[in-house]
């Protein structure tokens, strides 16, 4: 039986794109992938580049004047064009290319440290971030402010899975040098409001850094309208290839931030005595970049665009609400995270009375439907709730309101098991 | 089904019924945690002499980790170390056999309710699990005994 | 007419696994790949262990309990054994994935900058690194010296290329904390005196650090042997993908030294107040780490060790002396770097009378002659040199000695057009 | 052959002759590096009101960023500054151009010299080459100018 939703993409067509999808595991049962937002499928136009890319362009960027140094070049100067747009960066030199969204996370926080004034995070300073993030935007905010004597403070989560802003103009201060948070929770789905933030942030002169690692690959993404001064995502979860990541940042921050990987490609000129920096975003790019990776991100932006981030932002809400319901009928399931779709991205975590997610995720798994259990790299959000993990699946736009029939069957296989 | 040779009704058995568990009086305790998936466990070791008095846990985790410390309790309370060890030993040669042993009647008589464990083996991200509490009893084991923490060195943040 | 050598490998076959060496440019020339020293091309059988990666066994690794992860974690993991074997670490838990050599090297230098004593690098003591050094090698030691108020010192050049380690006593001393330095030049072509350096640093307790950048593609790399307590080198130049570098560390720093960046993956456990940290290689694997490229990497290892690394080396220096022989008898022509193939590496550079090396580069790529000019991220060299720049032609284990013989008559043609 | 669409004659003789090269007096002096490559160029200018009375420049580099140095000399010595900056605007939309623009009678007149440059826009890697003293009298025009620098900041190590 096909279920009919409406704005659903057409997933027949999507799914012939996508080779992986054809796998059958644990004896010929058919694949369910909904660990999506651990880490995407690629679709074959981005493995064809990728194989293009080293049978036919291989060479290292930029100081080369021969043909294939000079294809290289284009072919990965041109993913960061096709990148700027995807995200209506004002300009493409705001694009740096690094190797995943926590590289791009530790980038800011490091540039920070070691920046000049009005930037530098110091003793006297604070940094804000909220109880939902990503472990990777946890640990280089703890590590700058253990190394730099700065104050950490956070948001905390309200009952239903949103972000507590009540309190807004204690946490965010005078003091507040920067403020990091996720637009959308990979753990609770959450989709934060950015607004808000952003305008409490601007009052105090604070920095705003999003992690849009769970937004760029499911939403368009508009770097202007967001208003932040940093946005970092990664290309693995977006249909593109392992290995890179993106950080944008505002060109004067840019040029006045201090670099932080040093190397080749990233300098102007080099004696033993010093050295200058070229101009962002080579300046913050050191070593050969992720040169294939870039291309392949390059290609998976075009894939999307085609596809459209409209409709497959419309795909996966009607995939989230019609989950949300069928899920809700199970026995003894808990939503962890907000139980509407409204402001909320394809992700859903939950519990399953006190049967413990990493035996849901196994038998679940025998079934051939693989979900992510466990913290979810957002161990606070657990703390908060009480629980030790949580099941988690995650849509994408080839996910079908089938596989959340399945999805469902699945669990209450779960419940007889340890039932 | 594969799944019922990790879910073996010995296991099921001891995750819904618990030897043992709660924290009493010890010599020594550890916290042990899991980072591949947030499996946690505290454990302490009584001994009197080289007999092992008593080991007391709580924590939390997948029913494997669960049953694998009720197991732990049940095999290793009343025992001398020496033998305690050698049990230690049997059952971590076990889980890391990647399915390749096949308990004979030697093994099933020193890892008795343990040797169950043999089909867990078999999925590399459950092990860790299995093994939690028995890597938390030798570090508590150890500590009690003045060695120190086996612990490899952790920094807090 | 083909040309054999002692020690040549069968390369009719070895070329039959590149792909792109079938390439033609400028309107149907061959390809003359001469650029190996910038990044290696890469097999067929790297390139076919990719795609089934990506079309089989993608998943996010660890944490997960799906076939997918499952198997994607086996084989990220089965990578790590492979180079932990390629270069004889004792341990496979010493070897960190990172995205490239300059990141490795950037790692050990912030390691450095935050641990405690007695490894902390701070205002008293002093780093030592070479005149000849790459500069990712230069400029995170720089930045090291700037922001802990180190001082930077290095050993200077020979008038043949060679490491100047008359005055090793006075560079290397009792405040020396670390000692980093290349193990095979990418622009002389040198290979330097591990043990020497080595033996000096033990004596005064300095950590010492290799740069096997381009040591690692080319020769058999033994990390016991070295006796270094970290080596860095990059997986592109050894018929891995882009996007992966390996750091090797011995277990016991690995384990005192703070971490770099944080985020996932690198966490023992999370809360808002603090963390802890996995045990290595974890600790230093922040995020998602480069999983296809990684497996990539272990597929070229097992490549490289199917033709063996001592036939490598041997086929190399047969084309290196080769080279260095026709090309002395081009006029003008002068190597900069070793005259002679003893202890030389494949890369060779020179200068052609007044000629600027751009202008080499253009005229020979015209003939589908690809090298490399300019500084070769290595400025100092230039300078010691009084050179502006050089052009470069640097070889691999597919390179033949027809191929020596086009870059000569190549070479020619550039002097008549600019004569 | 595609290489003379780049070493055009004009060029070639700029390159071997170069005009007003080495450093004379001027009202301001720019140091630029062309980072992808290595190549320098010290350059001052000297303005008399509105008009250049001397672009002097010492530097090293390939025979584009040579040659292009001598044809600014030749070109921009004794304008006004409106119209070399005309000159300059002109120069610049033929080397982005790719191989795009056919530079006509129109833009012959304004460039003179100069329009053999418009081979080099098709080789992406040497373009810069060719705009490095062009960037370079910019800055210094408007340092001379008491502008200030339009060179991006960059901070030294
Ligand atoms: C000697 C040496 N060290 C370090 C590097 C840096 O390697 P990567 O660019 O992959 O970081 C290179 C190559 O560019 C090199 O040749
Ligand atoms: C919200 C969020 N932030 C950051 C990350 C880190 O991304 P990566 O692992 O690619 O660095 C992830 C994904 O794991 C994420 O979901």
């Amino acid at each position: 039986m096909t279920i009919l939703l409406p704005g659903l993409l057409d997933t027949d067509a999507i799914r012939k794109d996508f080779p992986i999808l054809d796998r059958r595991v644990h004896d010929g049962k058919k694949l369910i992938y909904l660990d999506n937002a651990a880490t995407s499928q690629k679709p074959r136009q981005v493995l064809d580049v990728l194989n293009e890319h080293y049978e036919q362009h291989n060479a290292n960027v930029h100081r080369g004047v021969h043909v294939l140094a000079e294809e290289a070049t284009a072919l990965y100067e041109g993913a960061r064009d096709k990148v700027a747009a995807f995200i209506n960066a004002p300009s493409r030199d705001e694009v740096i290319f690094t190797k995943n969204a926590s590289e791009s996370l530790n980038l800011v926080a490091n540039m920070l440290a070691w920046a000049d004034e009005p930037y530098r995070v110091d003793h006297d300073t604070e940094i804000v971030i909220t109880e939902m993030e990503h472990h990777s935007n946890i640990v280089p905010w703890q590590l700058l402010a253990q190394r730099s004597g700065a104050k950490l403070k956070w948001f905390g989560l309200t009952d239903d899975g949103r972000l507590d802003l009540s309190n807004i103009d204690e946490v965010i201060t005078e003091k507040t040098k920067v403020v990091s948070f996720v637009l959308v929770s990979n753990i609770l789905g959450t989709v934060n409001p950015v607004e808000a933030i952003v305008r409490r942030a601007q009052e105090v002169g604070a920095l705003v850094v999003v992690d849009a690692s769970q937004a760029a690959p499911h939403m368009p993404l508009d770097v202007q309208a967001l208003q932040a001064d940093f946005v970092a995502f990664t290309g693995h979860k977006m249909c593109g290839p392992d290995g890179i990541g993106v950080l944008w940042g505002r060109q004067e921050l840019l040029e006045d931030l201090p670099p932080f990987l040093g190397g080749g490609e990233m300098i102007e000129t080099v004696s033993m005595h010093s050295s200058t920096y070229a101009p962002a975003p080579h300046k913050f790019e050191a070593g050969t970049p992720p040169i294939a990776q870039a291309v392949g991100l390059g290609a998976a932006v075009d894939y999307l665009t085609s596809i459209g981030m409209e409709n497959i932002a419309r795909h996966e809400h009607a995939i989230t609400e019609y989950a949300i319901r069928r899920l809700q009928e199970v026995p003894d399931l808990r939503i962890i995270g907000p139980t509407t779709a409204e402001d909320r991205g394809a992700a859903v975590s939950f519990t399953l009375g006190d049967i413990h997610p990493h035996d849901v995720g196994q038998v679940l798994d025998e079934q051939g439907i693989a979900v992510r259990v466990g913290h979810h790299c957002a161990r606070p959000v657990c703390l908060r709730y009480g629980i030790p993990a949580t099941t988690r699946a995650s849509f994408y736009l080839y996910s079908t309101p089938g596989e959340v029939d399945a999805l469902v069957e699945g669990l209450e296989h779960v419940r007889n098991f340890f039932g | 089904m594969k799944l019922d040779s990790m879910y073996q009704d010995v296991i099921l058995d001891h995750y819904k019924h618990p030897h043992g568990r709660g924290l009493r009086d010890g010599d020594a305790e550890v916290h042990h945690v899991n980072p591949t998936c947030g499996d946690e466990i505290t454990l302490r070791v009584r001994l009197s002499g080289e007999t092992i008095e008593d080991v007391s846990y709580e924590g939390q985790g997948c029913s494997i980790s669960q049953a694998s410390a009720s197991v732990l309790n049940e095999l290793l309370v009343g025992k001398d170390l020496g033998e305690a060890r050698r049990i230690q030993e049997t059952f971590l040669e076990l889980m890391q056999s990647k399915g390749r042993i096949e308990p004979d009647d030697a093994m099933e008589e020193v890892l008795e309710d343990a040797v169950a464990f043999a089909g867990v083996s078999k999925y590399p991200a459950r092990v860790k699990c299995a093994l939690l509490s028995w890597m938390a009893w030798k570090d508590a084991t150890a500590q009690a005994l003045g060695e120190g923490s086996e612990n490899t060195a952790r920094k807090t943040a």
